[in-house]
This record gives structure tokens, sequence and C-alpha cells, in this order.
């Protein structure tokens, strides 16, 4: 369901390494390249410590890139600009943060925290124009005008979400970073935080980049999704294409991984349990991140690191299984 | 349990308002307003800021209402015990114990208020620079704070006051060079951890500048664990300055400190014990005041209390 | 089967400074031998102070028993001091917590750790103790137990420490074993090593297994039963194929439409509105009323009875009522049991 | 942790350079010659003293002499006795001090601990508020009020013990007692406050599920890791210690460093300002890294940031 091919942001051989000490050196992302469309919802998959996050921000500008380069709207993040270009571009990309504890600072009303980049920005003339557009962003995340003066402690996670979904809409972006929106609140909360970022991009045409470790929340929201592994991008596919075929062992074992909430298909699975634990990023393996816990590891995934390439139309992935076979 | 009866009504669609399920009880409340809420109820504290307002009180009206002042030496009335004339009974001097006790509450507020109160200013503005500009400035500056905070501080007011010669504001100076580090360390945490909060990141992603983060966000958000220390600082400098008043490197006379006091008292502690129990009993009330306050607001705005 | 531990009408609250918090109500369950119950719920459901109860782990104060019973082996549980506890946990009942970064003492070794239990319950000499520690890591999948064993629980990594975790509480051979949210904290691919690790340990040792998640998925995969609680209460008990396959309550409805379904596409959730109870102040009638869309007057008034739909079903509904108008499940509950894929 | 060692030692000598340093001029830029005080002395005599004291050299020669020398623990002598080293002032002193800090440490730390255990298993019960209402006393009340508190009573007015002397073991209790207080109230406090922390970590419900006794519990696992940050408090504990002594040996007229370093400052006998300060000063240092050492021991995860971060 891609619904337009015009590309919003290109993201090329993007790196962000962060120093530990003198020798160690953290590659928590390492190369890479994707483009997301205007109005779709990319969806940014793995498991904790695989770099998801810090793409994100480092997409977002939040973090300097160690290398490569983000195109957005034909314009680059990280390079330098004038204040008021840089203002501009901060508008109109946004972000939804992890934890609805700490993202919203304790000691601001929601009016205030909603109101935020309205103040920056300029972006209403009166107090009174400020006022009115709090007051429907409220509204818009079904929220009422009492809510307006009370603290963010005073809230309930889902309640505290919605506050940070507003106070990203408030600058009207066009594309949203939701660095694992929902991975602390309950089921049932989680459906309506993701039913209402649904509703806002159909009304609102917004493109998201949905970071998330939960494949089946990420597959039900995204239009494309990729996989993330040690600071590299695995595969990448529609999500129906991700589900059906999956190429790269990682995405096959992370499938076959979720539980399913339907006991007679649990029964029936046939489950491929990775050997291990993830490596650390601070001293990757040779060739290949995936190659120590792969199953169907081979003599050149130690020595190459297998290039990223489009083996099916719109499915891309790195894995020496399927290079020169496409 | 009995069959309940349930009739046809009963079983009619129960309309729930679902705004209703939003709807948060009781009056909003701010952090501040909060905090107060829980301080109030700390009785301890209370009663710590309640002597602290009558020490205050006093060191400014106490000497006058003596009817005595702190210098006036009377030969033919030396170490007198408490009367109705001396209340506090006289010195080896003859001096008027009362009106020295309080002209010495000033000089002792005013030392600890001043100290803390630079202490303040100077960590704040360093642990702040170094936790929000974080590395490589960071790192020189907290490296020379570690070092100075290796030194034994003491040794260094005392090495000070041996240079640069005894008064008040030597005293204060001296304080000072060591004890903002404590501070500034604090600040300095605290912004480094809060710089990574996501609600900074926010506002950070929402184009603020540097000024916004710091004023809205960071200075507001630090100002908590910053008043704690400060009114740990406050007891520690009144400490310091007594112990060197003791020690012979502290106020010069004829002004009294209630170090000075408790100093010249000892020499007479066998024969005229009140001497001593009226510094040394002001100088620990002053102390617990501050530290029962402290301890007060620690509980009161600690965010793990928090719920 | 036998009934191991039978939960009878257990009510556990907390005194903090605003209020007395219910967090459990009047929950009665059994435990089976050699099964996997699990105990599903939200945050603040109740489920993981009722698993703490059976342990007697609830600190009290501030919480305290309000009524109930806990019947072990045909012996009441909180009737028995704090000695006599002493040789059950461990021994015949064994626990795992959720966050395994913070469950073990990080300045005693693994060994240490799994041998104190042995020490006390067993008599174990502290050389045979370290023998059966070296054959339970290896059980529990841990590569180079000889090694791992004088290790620190900072250089084992979070899926490492997990197993280490089942090896403590299974060390003594308990007949229960109560995991506490214990693959919350992990990866997915971590949580399926776990899960997998369970089963196969609970085929050795025959431990029946009471599971407290908040995932459906982890449910389906490992129960044997599950009760729902929603409000401190649990509101529908049954087989694990009647829950997923004929649910009874609204809110286990709602449960199973709030999840997406890998092989659907561009279905919305079905999302429940609002936010769940505050049990300081519980309701007065069905905790889920509020948020139920089939309320009906009665719900907001009482707490309905547990009607018993089969032998393992018992589902707490006022819609089961005969007065009650009829109410078909939404259609996507029943989805799950005719397709089988995957 | 050879690396490590080395790099403390590395910052032990860098901090010392600097108090060395900033002592010697602070000195040179102190007020009045030295034998200002003196009984008068001849222009002439005061010209020929301070050329047998080096005074006259160029000052950049005075400060490598006295760098040199301080790094073999040499002072030189003293200005106010003459003929005598200031080393041999703070060897004699140093004995006294030592058994006196000592004896302080034993009591803060053994009491300390013991109240914060106590106050922490009575939690919210009359011992517990008990205890820290002590404590906050303790710390409220000076170290040289409590001294002269306890010779008051003790001494004085019971004649339990001598009011100024420094013979038998008697003697050192109450200003090691005096010397404890402030410390002993501070760990108590700590204590109390990590023992409540660790009592509600996971780690605790986990013994506890093991069927682990109360008494197991809390000693075995509690106790070890909440002693570690009294262990890391020990460090200003020392200091603190150190620099009370100054006016505890004063009070109690025990000939100690500290009283030898309170009369040195009064006499302006800088020679052995210096000295002391720098003999305070690597004692200090070097029970930081001690004390940092110890912590490595106790909590098994430092050893490992030691290394670099590494598995």
């Amino acid at each position: 369901m891609v619904k337009t091919k015009e590309k919003l942001i290109e993201i090329k051989d993007l790196k962000r390494y962060f120093k530990i000490d003198r020798k160690n050196i953290l590659k928590a992302v390492d190369g890479l390249t994707f483009d997301i469309f205007k109005g779709e919802t990319f969806g940014l998959v793995g498991e904790s410590g695989c770099g998801k996050s810090t793409a994100g921000r480092t997409i977002m500008g939040l973090y300097q890139a160690t290398g490569g380069e983000v195109v957005f709207k034909g314009a680059s993040v990280h390079e330098k600009k004038s204040k008021k270009e840089l203002k501009e571009l901060t508008r109109r990309m946004q972000m939804i943060f992890q934890d609805p504890y700490a993202s919203l600072n304790p000691r601001m009303t929601v009016k205030d925290i909603i109101a935020e980049g309205i103040d920056i920005h300029g972006l209403a003339k009166t107090k009174e124009e400020r006022e009115e557009r709090v007051l429907e962003l409220l509204e818009t995340v079904g929220l009422n005008a009492d809510h307006g003066n009370r603290y963010p402690h005073e809230f309930s996670g889902g309640q505290r979400q919605r506050i940070g979904i507003a106070r990203a809409l408030a600058v009207n972006p066009d594309f949203i970073v939701a660095d694992e929106p929902i991975s602390a609140l309950d089921v049932s909360i989680q459906a309506q935080v993701v039913n209402l970022l649904q509703e806002l991009q159909h009304e609102r045409g917004l493109t998201y980049l949905f970071i998330a470790h939960d494949l089946s929340m990420v597959k039900h929201i995204s239009d494309r999704v990729g996989v993330m592994y040690l600071g590299n991008m695995v595969e990448i596919a529609t999500s129906e294409e991700l589900y059906e075929d999956p190429l790269h062992p990682y995405t096959k074992a992370l499938l076959s991984a979720i539980p399913i909430p339907d006991p007679q298909v649990e029964r029936s699975r046939e489950r491929i349990i990775l050997e291990g634990d993830v490596p650390s990023p601070i001293n990757p393996p040779s060739g290949c991140p995936f190659r120590t816990r792969c199953p169907m590891a081979m003599e050149i995934c130690s020595q190459v690191k297998p290039d990223f390439i489009e083996h099916k139309k719109d499915h891309w992935v790195a894995c020496h299984l399927f290079e020169g076979k496409n | 349990m009995e069959k309940l009866q349930l009739s046809n009504e009963d079983f009619q669609p129960l309309h729930i308002d679902q705004t209703e399920s939003e709807k948060i009880a009781g009056e909003s409340t701010s952090y501040w307003k909060d905090a107060w809420r829980r301080f109030r109820k700390n009785k301890l504290a209370i009663a710590g800021i309640v002597i602290l307002l009558l020490l205050g009180f006093m060191a400014i009206f106490g000497e006058s209402i003596s009817g005595h002042n702190y210098r006036d030496t009377d030969l033919m009335s030396t170490n007198l015990e408490p009367s109705s004339e001396h209340w506090f009974g006289t010195d080896n001097l003859g001096r008027d114990i009362f009106a020295r006790t309080w002209d010495g509450a000033k000089i002792s507020l005013f030392i600890g208020l001043m100290a803390a109160f630079l202490d303040l200013i100077i960590g704040v503005i360093w642990g702040a620079i170094a936790g929000y500009f974080g590395g490589k400035v960071d790192e020189y500056m907290m490296r020379i704070a570690d070092i100075l905070y290796g030194l034994p501080y003491l040794l260094v007011v005392i090495l000070l006051m041996v240079v640069m010669g005894q008064g008040i504001w030597t005293m204060i100076i001296a304080m000072v060079i060591t004890g903002w580090i404590n501070m500034a360390r604090i600040v300095r945490g605290q912004v480094l951890q809060l710089r990574s909060e996501e609600y900074v990141l926010a506002s950070r992603s929402l184009g603020a500048s540097n000024m916004r983060l710091l004023f809205k966000h960071l200075i507001p958000n630090t100002l908590g664990p910053i008043l704690v220390t400060l009114t740990l600082t406050v007891p520690n400098a009144i400490f310091t300055e007594a112990f060197l008043s003791f020690l012979g490197l502290g106020v010069p006379a004829p002004h009294s400190s209630w170090g000075v006091m408790t100093s010249e008292a000892l020499s007479a502690l066998k024969h005229y014990p009140y001497q001593l129990f009226f510094p040394a009993f002001f100088i620990c009330l002053t102390m617990l005041a501050f530290n029962v306050i402290g301890d007060g607001l620690r509980d009161a705005l600690d965010p793990k209390e928090r719920k | 089967m036998k009934k191991i531990l039978s939960v009878k009408n257990l009510s556990v609250s907390f005194e903090t400074y605003k209020a007395e918090v219910k967090a459990v109500r009047d929950v009665s369950f059994d435990l089976h031998e050699k099964e996997t119950l699990a105990i599903v719920g939200e945050s603040g459901s109740g489920k993981s102070v009722t698993a703490q109860s059976v342990m007697r782990l609830v600190p009290m104060p501030p919480g305290k028993f309000v009524g109930g019973s806990i019947i072990f082996d045909g012996e009441e549980l909180i009737d028995k001091s704090e000695k006599q506890m002493e040789s059950i946990r461990g021994k015949e009942i064994g626990m795992i917590f959720q966050d395994p970064m913070t469950s073990l003492n990080p300045t005693m070794t693994i060994g240490k750790q799994i041998a104190e239990g042995l020490i006390k319950h067993q008599n174990m000499s502290k050389k045979d103790a370290h023998a059966r520690g070296i054959e339970l890591l290896k059980q529990v999948g841990i590569p180079n137990p000889e090694k791992r064993i004088n290790q620190y629980p900072h250089e084992f990594s979070g899926g490492m420490r997990q197993r280490a975790m089942i090896a403590i509480a299974l060390a003594c051979n308990p007949k229960i074993l109560i995991a506490d949210e214990p693959t919350t904290a992990l990866d997915v691919t971590i949580q399926a090593q776990i899960l997998d690790l369970m089963k196969q340990l609970q085929e050795e040792t025959g431990t029946a297994i009471i599971l407290i998640t908040h995932d459906l998925g982890v449910v389906a995969n490992s129960a044997h039963r599950v009760a729902v609680m929603y409000g401190g209460k649990i509101v529908e008990t049954g087989s694990v194929e009647e829950i997923f396959y004929n649910p009874k309550h609204p809110y286990t409805w709602g449960l199973l439409g709030s999840m997406p379904k890998l092989d659907q596409h561009d279905e919305k959730l079905k999302a429940i509105p609002g936010s769940p109870p505050d049990l300081a102040d519980p309701p007065k009638g069905c905790p889920f009323a509020a948020r139920c869309p089939f309320a009906m007057k009665v719900c907001g008034e009482h707490m309905p009875e547990h009607y018993e739909l089969s032998d393992t079903q018992k589902t707490a509904c006022w819609l089961l009522h005969e007065g009650a108008p009829k109410v078909e499940p939404p259609e996507f509950v029943n989805v799950g049991g005719s397709k089988v894929n995957g | 942790m050879a690396k490590y060692l080395l790099k403390r030692i590395a910052y032990i000598f860098l901090s010392l350079f600097l108090i060395i340093t900033v002592t010697f001029f602070l000195m040179q830029i102190a007020p009045g010659s030295p034998f200002a005080s003196e009984r008068k002395m001849t222009p002439a005599l005061e010209k020929q003293m301070e050329e047998a004291y080096g005074l006259n050299d160029p000052i950049h020669e005075q400060y490598l002499d006295y760098l040199v020398n301080a790094l073999t623990f040499d002072f030189g002598p003293s200005f106010k006795y003459v003929g005598q080293d200031v080393m041999d002032i703070i060897l004699r002193g140093f004995p006294y001090s030592l058994v006196l800090g000592l004896e302080a440490l034993f009591i803060a730390t053994g009491f300390g601990i013991l109240f914060g255990v106590f106050a922490a298993l009575k939690h919210n019960k009359f011992g517990d508020y008990a205890a820290m209402v002590i404590a906050v006393l303790g710390i409220s009340v000076p170290s040289f009020i409590m001294a002269t508190i306890l010779q008051y009573i003790f001494a004085i007015k019971l004649n339990m013990f001598s009011v100024a002397r420094m013979e038998s073991f008697a003697d050192t209790i109450l200003p090691a007692l005096a010397l404890a207080t402030t410390p002993l109230a501070f760990i108590a406090r700590l204590m109390r406050s990590s023992m409540l922390d660790v009592l509600n970590s996971d780690y605790i419900k986990t013994a506890k599920s093991k069927g682990m006794s109360q008494r197991i519990v809390t000693y075995k696992h509690g106790l070890r890791n909440a002693l570690l940050p009294v262990i890391s408090y020990m460090g200003p504990l020392v200091a603190s210690i150190l620099t009370g002594s100054f006016v505890i040996e004063k009070i109690f007229g025990i000939p100690g460093l500290g009283s030898e370093f309170v009369t040195s400052i009064t006499n302006r006998d800088y020679t052995v300002i210096m000295g002391t300060t720098v003999f305070f000063s690597v004692i200090l240092l070097f029970c930081v890294l001690l004390v940092d050492i110890i912590y490595g021991i106790v909590d098994p995860r430092i050893k490992l940031d030691a290394k670099g971060g590494e598995k």
C-alpha cells in the first residue's frame, strides 16, 4: 500500500559512532541506506541495542552524523545552514518518544508543553490564538480543555503519550519519528495510541518513521518495514512481503519468535530459535554481523560483509545467500 | 451470597460518557505545590524554619534588647552568672554574653549565608556549563574540580587564613574556594542526566535554543537538589567559621562569633560552664535547624517519593 | 489431575499515605499438577500481587491480607509463620522475576546464589551444591558452566541471567514455579529461548507453573489454562482454547481485539477506550463496566457472579444472566480457531 | 588493575605537586618574616638567619629545592625550634594522632553501621526515629563542642577521666569519641538509607523466594551491597577525622600532629606549616586510594570498569 513514490527523505550510508574511550568505538549505526516516501509509514524493527533509536535521532538531526547524509525534501539535514533554515527544518520533522513518564517536563503544565513548539516558532500571534490552538490539539488527541492546566504526573501513561503526540503536531510537521511510542504502554492502551496515529496520518497526510521492537505492531502500522541488526539494515520490504516471504535468516527468526495469540497456531508452529545473544556493537563480528547466530552461516560470511541488494522488486536484503541471484 | 433480584430495568444499557473516564479527580497540583504540601507535614522541618526565623530576629534585634553592647568591658562585673541584669551572664572581661551571643549570631549567620550564596553562584555556573556542553569542556572542568576536591579543604582554608590575615571576608573567600565544588558536582550530575531526558530531546527537536533549554527545562528541574544542597551548605559554613574561630583564626576582636566565644569559654570551663553553654547551644541549634530543613526538603522534593 | 494449589477469595490491600489501594479483590483459582496456569492482565490489574501473595512475599506493611485463603498441598499458607514459609519458599515453590538485570545479587557469584538454596533445603555440602549448580546451569542451557558458575551476574547477558534465575528457582525441584513476567524485559529472540526452556524443563521435572504475563502471545504459546484479571479481580478463567476461541467476557474480547494480527493487514485495531479503574476507589460493580461497550445498569451496581460455562470456564459477566440481552462477541474473536498457518 | 593503580598514583602525584606548589607560594606571599615574631633581632642577625635558611636565593631556586626535598620527605629545619627538623616534629606527633585517628575511625564506622542497620530494620518504627534523631543531633554538634561537653561531664564533673593528659589508653577514649561523633552520625544516616534501598531491591526478593531466613537475607545479601556507599564515604571520613584532630588534640592537650599544626600556625613557623600540610595531604590521598581499592574488592563490577569495559 505504498501511497506515492515521491521521496520525502533519502538516507544515504548514514553512520553514527559513539566514542567509548580512547580505543573503543561503538558503531551504533553503521551505514544505513533507505528512502521514506511521502505519506507512508516506514517501520524500523530490531532488538535492543541494534541502533534503531540512534538511527531515528540521527535522521532527525538530534545527533550529528558520523558519516553519510540525510536529505529531507532535497535539503541535507546535517549540513550547516542558517538559523532560519534550521528552524524551518526542525519544524517539519518531529518526534514522539518512548517513555511517557520521561518525555514530559514535570514542571510545566500540559498547555505549556503542547504550546512549546508554537512559542518557539512564533506560530500564534496572540495569546488567544495560542490558547485556541492548544485547545484544538487537546481535542485532536482526545483530551479536553480542563486537562491543559494540569501537570504531567496527574495523567496515565496513555494520556501522556497523547500529550506527546499533540506537542509534535503543534508545529504542523510533515514527518514524525515515533521512537517506540507504545512499548511502555498496556496492550489496550497501545491500540488506542496506534489508532490515533493512523487517524492523524489519514487526516493530515503525515509520514511516519515508526521504530519498535515489536514486529507484529510494526507490521500492523507500517507500509514498509526495515529490519536492523547491530547497526546495519538487513532487510527492507513492504510489510506483507516481509511477512509472506522473509529472506534474511534474521528476519525469519524474528518472525518465528513472535508469539501469536492463538494457541493452535502456536502449537503447530516450527520455531527458529536463535542461539546465544546479540554481540556487542563495540566489537562487532567481521563480515556479516549476524553470522555468529545465523543457522545458515557460510565460509564467506565471516570474511565479506554482504551488500544490500534489491533481490526482488522493492525487497532489499543484505545476505550472501541471495547475492548474485536476483 | 443471596441471590440478587434483578428486574428488566437492570439490563438496560448503561450510558457511559467515555470522556468521563478521562477525567482527573482532585485539583491540579504543580510540583512545588505538591512538595510544599509534603514539606508542611514534616513537623521537624517546620520547627527548623521557626527556629531559624527566631534566630534571625534575635541576630538583628537581640543586642539592642539586652541593654548592653557586645564590646563594653566592665571589670567590676566579670564572670557573672546569668541574672536579671546579664541574662546569659558575663565573661572574664565583664562583657554581656547575651549581647555577644547575638552579635555572634549576626556574624555566624552572615558568613554561613554568604558562603552558601557564593558557592551557589560559582557552583551552579561551573556545573551547568560542564554538564551542558559535555565532552572535552566537561572533562577539563571536572578534572580541575576533582583535584581541588581531593585536597583536604580545611587545610586549604587554614592556609589561606594564615596568608590573608584574619577577617570575615577572608574566611568567606577561603571557604568558597573549596566549597563550590560540591555544588558544581551536583549541578553537573543533574544537568548531565537531564540533558538526555526525553523531554529535553523533545524540546530540542522542536528547535528550542540553548537559552530556552537551560531556563525552561534544565534549571527548573535541578532547582530541587540545588536547594537541598544549599540548606546543607549553610551549616557547613557555620561550622567551619566556628572551627576556625575556635582555633584562633577566625573573627578578629572585639567582634564575637560563636566559635570565638566557645574558644574563650574553654579556659574557664571548670568554673564557669555557662559561658560555654550559650554559644555552644546556639551553634548546635542553628546547625540542627538547617539540617532538619535540608532533610525535610530532600524528602519533599525527592522524585522517588512522588506518587 | 490433582490440585496442588487453591486460592480462595483472596483479597490484598496496600496502605498508602493517601488511601487504601485494593490491589487484589476476591480472587480465586486452582493450580493442578504439571499444568501451566497463565494469569494475564494489564499493569495494575493485581496479577503480580496475587503471585507474590502465594509466596507470602508481599511486604506487610504496607500490604495486608484482607481475607481469603491459599491452600498449598492441603495446608493454609496465610496462617504460616515466617519461619515455616522459609521451608516452602525455594523448596516447594520457586519464583522468577521480571527483570533479570536486578534480580540477582551483584556481589555474589552465580554459583553461590544457586548453592544457597540447595544447602538450606537439601542439606548438601558446599562441594555437592557446587557440582549440582554446574549441572543445573548445563540444564538451563548455559554453555561452559564450569567457568560460568564462578562468575558474577554482571558478566552475564540478560538472557543468560534469566536462565540462571530459572536454575536458582528450580534448584530444589519445587512443585510450583511462579514466573512473574519472565520474558517482558527480554528481546523477542531471547524470549523465545526462555519460553522454550521453561516448557522443556516442565516436561522434564513436572513442575506446575503460574505464568504471570500481559502478553497474550506468550499465553497462547505456553499456557494450559488462563485466568484473565482486570481491576484486581479475575473476570474470566478457562482452558487456553476456551479463552482464545470462545471467550465470554467483553474484556477478554477487547484484549484480543487490541492485538495486531500478523496475517492480517489494514484492519483497524479494536481499542478499548478509557483507562483502568483507580483501585484506591474501585467501582462498586464490575470493574470493567466503565469501559465496556455492553454495560448495563446492573453492571455499575453489582459485581457479577462467576457463571460456570464448562468444567473449566468461568466468567464473571452480567451478560450471561438469563435476563440479559443476547450479545454476540465481535467477529474477530472467533477467527483464530479455524485457521492454522505459520 | 595494575594500569588503573598506576593511573591513580599518577593523579596522586599530580595533586601533591599542586599542593606543594600552592603551599610554597602561599607561604611566600604570607605577611611578616618568619623571624619577626621572635625576640628582637638585630637586622644583621636576621640577615644572617635568612642566609642560613636559604631565604635569599631567587624564588624559583628555593621552589625547586623545596620540591626536590619534599619528595624525600625533607622539609628542612623548623624556623621556630632551632635545631629541629620539620620531619622530626612530624614523626614525634604522628603516632599520637594515628592512634587517636584509628580509634575514632573504628568507633565511627562500627557504631555508625550498627545504628544504620538497626534503624533500617526498624523502618518507620520507634527505633528508627530514635536512631535518626540521635544522628541528626550528632551531625549538628561540632566536634569541638562535643569534646568540651564530654570533657566537662566525664572529666570535670564525674572525674572518670583525666582532663588533659595522654598517657594511657583511657586517655584516648574521650577525644576519640568526640572525633567520631559527626562521622558516626553521617555513616548511620548513609547506612540506613542505603540499607533501605537494598532491602527494597529485586535480588532481596529473590533471596527470600529461595527460602533464605530474614537473618541471611539481611546480612549476607543486604549488608554487603548496602556497605558500598559507606565505603565510598570513607575517603571524606578520613579527611574529616584528620582535620578534626586539630581541635580535639588542642582541647585535650594531646601532643599529636594536629596540635603541632595549630601551634605552627600561631607561631608562623612556615616550614612546619608546609611540612605538615604536605604530610596530611599524602595521608589523605593514599587513604582515598585505599578506599577505592577496597571498593573494588567488595564490588565485583568495579574491576571490569578498570579494565575498560571489556568482557
